[in-house]
């Protein structure tokens, strides 16, 4: 992983595997939402308007709609992510997250 | 003209029977609906337009003229959701977050009910003080302030600086807020450039507005059962009780009969845009079923169907 | 006028030629489309406005009047699909579920199709009988459903009553019911109201959306191959023959010439906006190649430009 | 798994390992979709409307396009669904359908 | 009418009004935009709106009426980019490709400058030649060419053929060209039939679109400081020097007073809309914060609040 | 995996891992991404509008947003992608790529 990905084609692909974090919450929390990614050491997200139903009922529409929220970060932030969302969001709002791992093209400016 | 014929005509409105039609298709289950896109862009025209509309009228009138109808809106926006917060604590034994979410809707401004009674009014051939527009858009703070007030000071909701700030750059507040200013230093030569867009068709997209919004009413009445008998009778009494006060204030600071029918509207509405996203930041422990229930899928009909015609009613028996 | 001139003025009109800037931006493989949101959006004013002008002017006939023209639309939404159906199976020797699948189609209406037409009507000067627009709103629901009883007749299609459901809480359906429903009730007075919105910019949206259009059929032609000699006449004959027929049978109903032409167009058009939806879900087995490219690929490019003055001919040529 | 997600920072979190049942799907299905993935078991779902291109060409506008259907299930539920996807809709319709495990936070909600 | 006047009621135009209520949004940091859908569909509006007018009006004079402008148009069209591109490597030390993709702006056409330049003028009272649209449209491909053949042949550049694709066949040009046409060939009497929806509502539509672009615009100063003080200059400057230019090369090109205004602000103006695209693919090592900053953020306000009104008094002073 | 998915509920479902790949970049892209995935050997593809942020600042709106692709291909492909990406796009515009293994109901048919 120390040699970077070359515009040689017999060079192996550098990829690092980082954390996905997937929220999926209601979208008047996508302000707030951005701020705890940023304080928990997050360097970027991205976002998709969506609809969706829990146990909250359905969620759809501008202002009652969903957003899905996904941010590639080193497991420490992911946990920080989820712990911060687990204390204050979980309780009173609807909100859906989880992580997986993904092999990122050049995954160190992440991190 | 008597009150039973006031309502048939107001019920063969494009826009009621549009609103019918969106409750209609959402019992059928069809997906009528505007893109979420566009109902937003009505908002949109609809905000600015009665701002704009409101901010010329303002121009024109003198300071000493709106004084009395200017003290009346801000007098009412601190005590209604007060008075709310009151009945629903004490005779509906609400919680202090519930009843607080709740009255922040009936103390806010809606703006598609004070414009449904602005074209009432003019449908039937009265005049209103136009500068109320701009009134209204001053009503749509205090009311959610007051009711995040209450509720903090039992120590439930969130901080108070950060719903200020939300509030009052709220988009909908800022839409109203800048027609307005628009509209006044434009002025009416200025508005008039625009009116192709602003004013003629004013009436047309409210009615393919409600006809969404009879949609999202209907959606709400699967909640019903949540809301329970007391908030449903509070759902039709409070606009009665605020209708017939706004009818009374409004006559007393000197409003035409017009114009107090507006404002009596003004008081007697319940919010549904601006209202559920500041009361769901600041009170999120507050359950949105039953302030979107009563608001929306309760009191927003009965204005827009009986309420209006029956305030315009109470202005004439108490401006006779 | 004769033919020529008719022909040229047609294809001079803003709305021809938006949609022939749809065609050249798909040919161009230029992004030129609308929003699908305000695509939508459009849908919804189109048949909104349509059903609002065909309800107003039903309130003003009588019964008796309109007694003749219904019945001949309701006999051509029977029996045009059956006819289709039947030309694909024999001559064209199309399976059970592609030639139900066409026919419903052809059978179903073209809000567009019939909108265009009672421009044309209207620029060159004619009156149309304004209640047309609301028996097109009836001539949407028995093309498709007949078209699926014959797929199901055979075993291959999917169950009746949730197809029914599904036409008529379709979207289009709705709204250019509703549209009526509204207009009839809101009577003329009430439709003037929202007027602004509804009628004067309604030829300037058509344009619009006819250039979205235009983009669409283009980008349909690419499965031109997909659908072989065979349909591709009987996309180009069917319309023919379907006009011919409704321009005779209008004016036997007694409709004026503005009328009959619009009438005619009504039974020449190909839908491309319920059907499909319909037919996919009603008869998933068919292939969208088919159907999708014969009507709006061609009939529905077809009918736009060439279509309608022909229809306006035989019409003249039937009723001198 | 046993302790509840708790605000003291020094507690692990409790996450559970899900299926993430994806169907990308033609928009015309949408409502039937979601009566299936109900009909199987799920508890929730979350849906974004995409465009695509597969065997049945480009898919894209308000009618012609796709959604893209996600839902968190237990192994069973996810079995079911996919079951009950190829058998109905894989001959007739265009969609495509996959899984892949995530660890959800507060996952017990969702079995 | 003097030159503060003339200020005066260019700032208090609903448009002007219009655009410094997004900025105050922005500032806010309140979300004011409208969906993405609707910028878009308000875009196309504009294109097509002024493209249809521009070409009715192309129909009405004669080719040697409009040589003289349609060569100072090319002409302008050409040299602009050339100058701006040696303006920003000689004094401002601009890299190649940077100097190139700022240059493209500068010397592509910006059809909402365009229009703000018409109302200004029409709201004056004074007459325009209405033909200018038309040649606006041909404007617009010119000045992103030149500037790509610059960076090329400095080798930084990518592919001619696929950027003269892109730049012909993008939508805006395809938009406001297709107008033209349709203009051209609908003739005065077809583009009067959709005049409720293209022509009435212009202004209005205008202001709305001017809201969202004031937010855009005022987003772009958080990256004042990546600009540095030269560009800064450059952005205030560049319009000042174009404008005069404009207004000297219009007027000598027989131009009345309100035709050479609008042609001197055509000149002045910066694109955002077709360059930053085209730029962002055939220069994509040029820097986004450079020529969006310059363009949207500094040279656009400065032309709709401040610019316009100058340039007419650069005309006055020289016609007199 | 040599069984169809049959109707009898008894057999097993067949599925086949592939390499799902996530492409985020900027929107004016899109036609150019498409072109270099059906070059490498893709057969379809789903993509949704998103707005996001990274080492380029805030992207969002029309023609400022971003899109995000994703496309199920064999490991081979998935290598051929990425490296193309790497070599043309990354140094240039704002973009993010990653991978993971999902697997999918009658994958056979987009290897
Ligand atoms: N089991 C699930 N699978 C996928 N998405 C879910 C699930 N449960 C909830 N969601 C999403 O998360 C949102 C909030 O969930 P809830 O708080 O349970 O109402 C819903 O509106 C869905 O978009
Ligand atoms: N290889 C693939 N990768 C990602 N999405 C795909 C792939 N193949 C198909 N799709 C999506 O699934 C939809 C239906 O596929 P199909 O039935 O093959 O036409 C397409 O429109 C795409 O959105
Ligand atoms: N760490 C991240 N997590 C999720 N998405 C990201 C991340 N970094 C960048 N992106 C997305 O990729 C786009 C381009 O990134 P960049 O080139 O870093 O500006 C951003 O606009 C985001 O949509
Ligand atoms: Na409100
Ligand atoms: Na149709
Ligand atoms: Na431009």
């Amino acid at each position: 992983m120390s040699s970077s990905a070359g515009s040689r084609p017999e060079e192996a692909l550098v990829t690092v595997e980082l954390e996905r974090v997937t929220i999926v919450a209601e979208a008047v929390l996508e302000a707030r939402l951005l701020a705890l990614l940023k304080a928990a050491g997050a360097r970027g997200w991205t976002l998709g308007e969506v609809r969706g139903e829990g146990s909250r009922g359905v969620r759809a529409g501008e202002w009652q709609g969903n957003v899905k929220l996904e941010t590639l970060v080193a497991p420490a932030v992911a946990e920080r992510i989820l712990r911060e969302l687990a204390r204050e969001y979980f309780p009173r709002f609807a909100v859906v997250a989880y992580t997986d791992r993904v092999r990122v093209v050049r995954g160190e400016k992440y991190v | 003209m008597d009150a039973f014929e006031l309502l048939r005509l107001n019920l063969s409105s494009p826009m009621v029977l549009g609103f019918a039609l969106g409750i209609v298709a959402a019992l059928l289950k069809s997906d009528l609906r505007l893109p979420d896109a566009v109902h937003s862009a009505l908002g949109t025209y609809l905000l600015l337009a009665i701002g704009l509309k409101g901010g010329a009228e303002l121009a024109k009138v003198s300071p000493a003229e709106i004084a009395l109808p200017a003290l009346a809106t801000l007098a009412a926006g601190i005590c209604v959701p007060i008075a709310c917060y009151a009945a629903l604590r004490r005779f509906g034994r609400f919680s202090i977050v519930d009843a607080a979410a709740v009255a922040a809707h009936y103390g806010s401004v809606s703006i598609v009910t004070f414009t449904a009674a602005s074209v009432f009014v003019e449908a039937r051939g009265l005049a209103s003080e136009g500068y109320l527009a701009a009134l209204a858009a001053f009503l749509e703070v205090p009311g959610i302030l007051v009711a995040i007030a209450l509720a903090r000071s039992a120590r439930a909701g969130s901080s108070w600086s950060s719903s200020l700030h939300e509030v009052l750059t709220g988009k909908s507040n800022l839409l109203l807020l800048g027609g307005v200013v628009i509209g006044y230093l434009a002025g009416a030569h200025g508005v008039e450039s625009v009116a192709p867009l602003f004013v003629a068709p004013f009436r047309g997209v409210l009615t393919l507005f409600l006809i969404d919004m009879g949609f999202l009413a209907a959606s709400r009445l699967r909640d019903l059962r949540a809301v329970g008998p007391f908030l449903l009778g509070f759902a039709l009494v409070a606009p009665l009780v605020n209708g017939f006060l706004g009818a009374a204030l409004g006559s007393a600071a000197g409003l035409s009969p017009g114009g107090a029918t507006v404002f009596a509207t003004m008081l007697a509405r319940a919010s549904y845009i601006a209202a559920p996203v500041a009361v769901r930041l600041a009170l999120p422990e507050a359950n949105p079923a039953l302030y979107l229930t009563s608001s929306l899928g309760l009191t927003f009909p009965f204005n827009l169907a009986v309420g209006i015609p029956l305030y315009h009613e109470f202005v004439c028996w108490i401006q006779a």
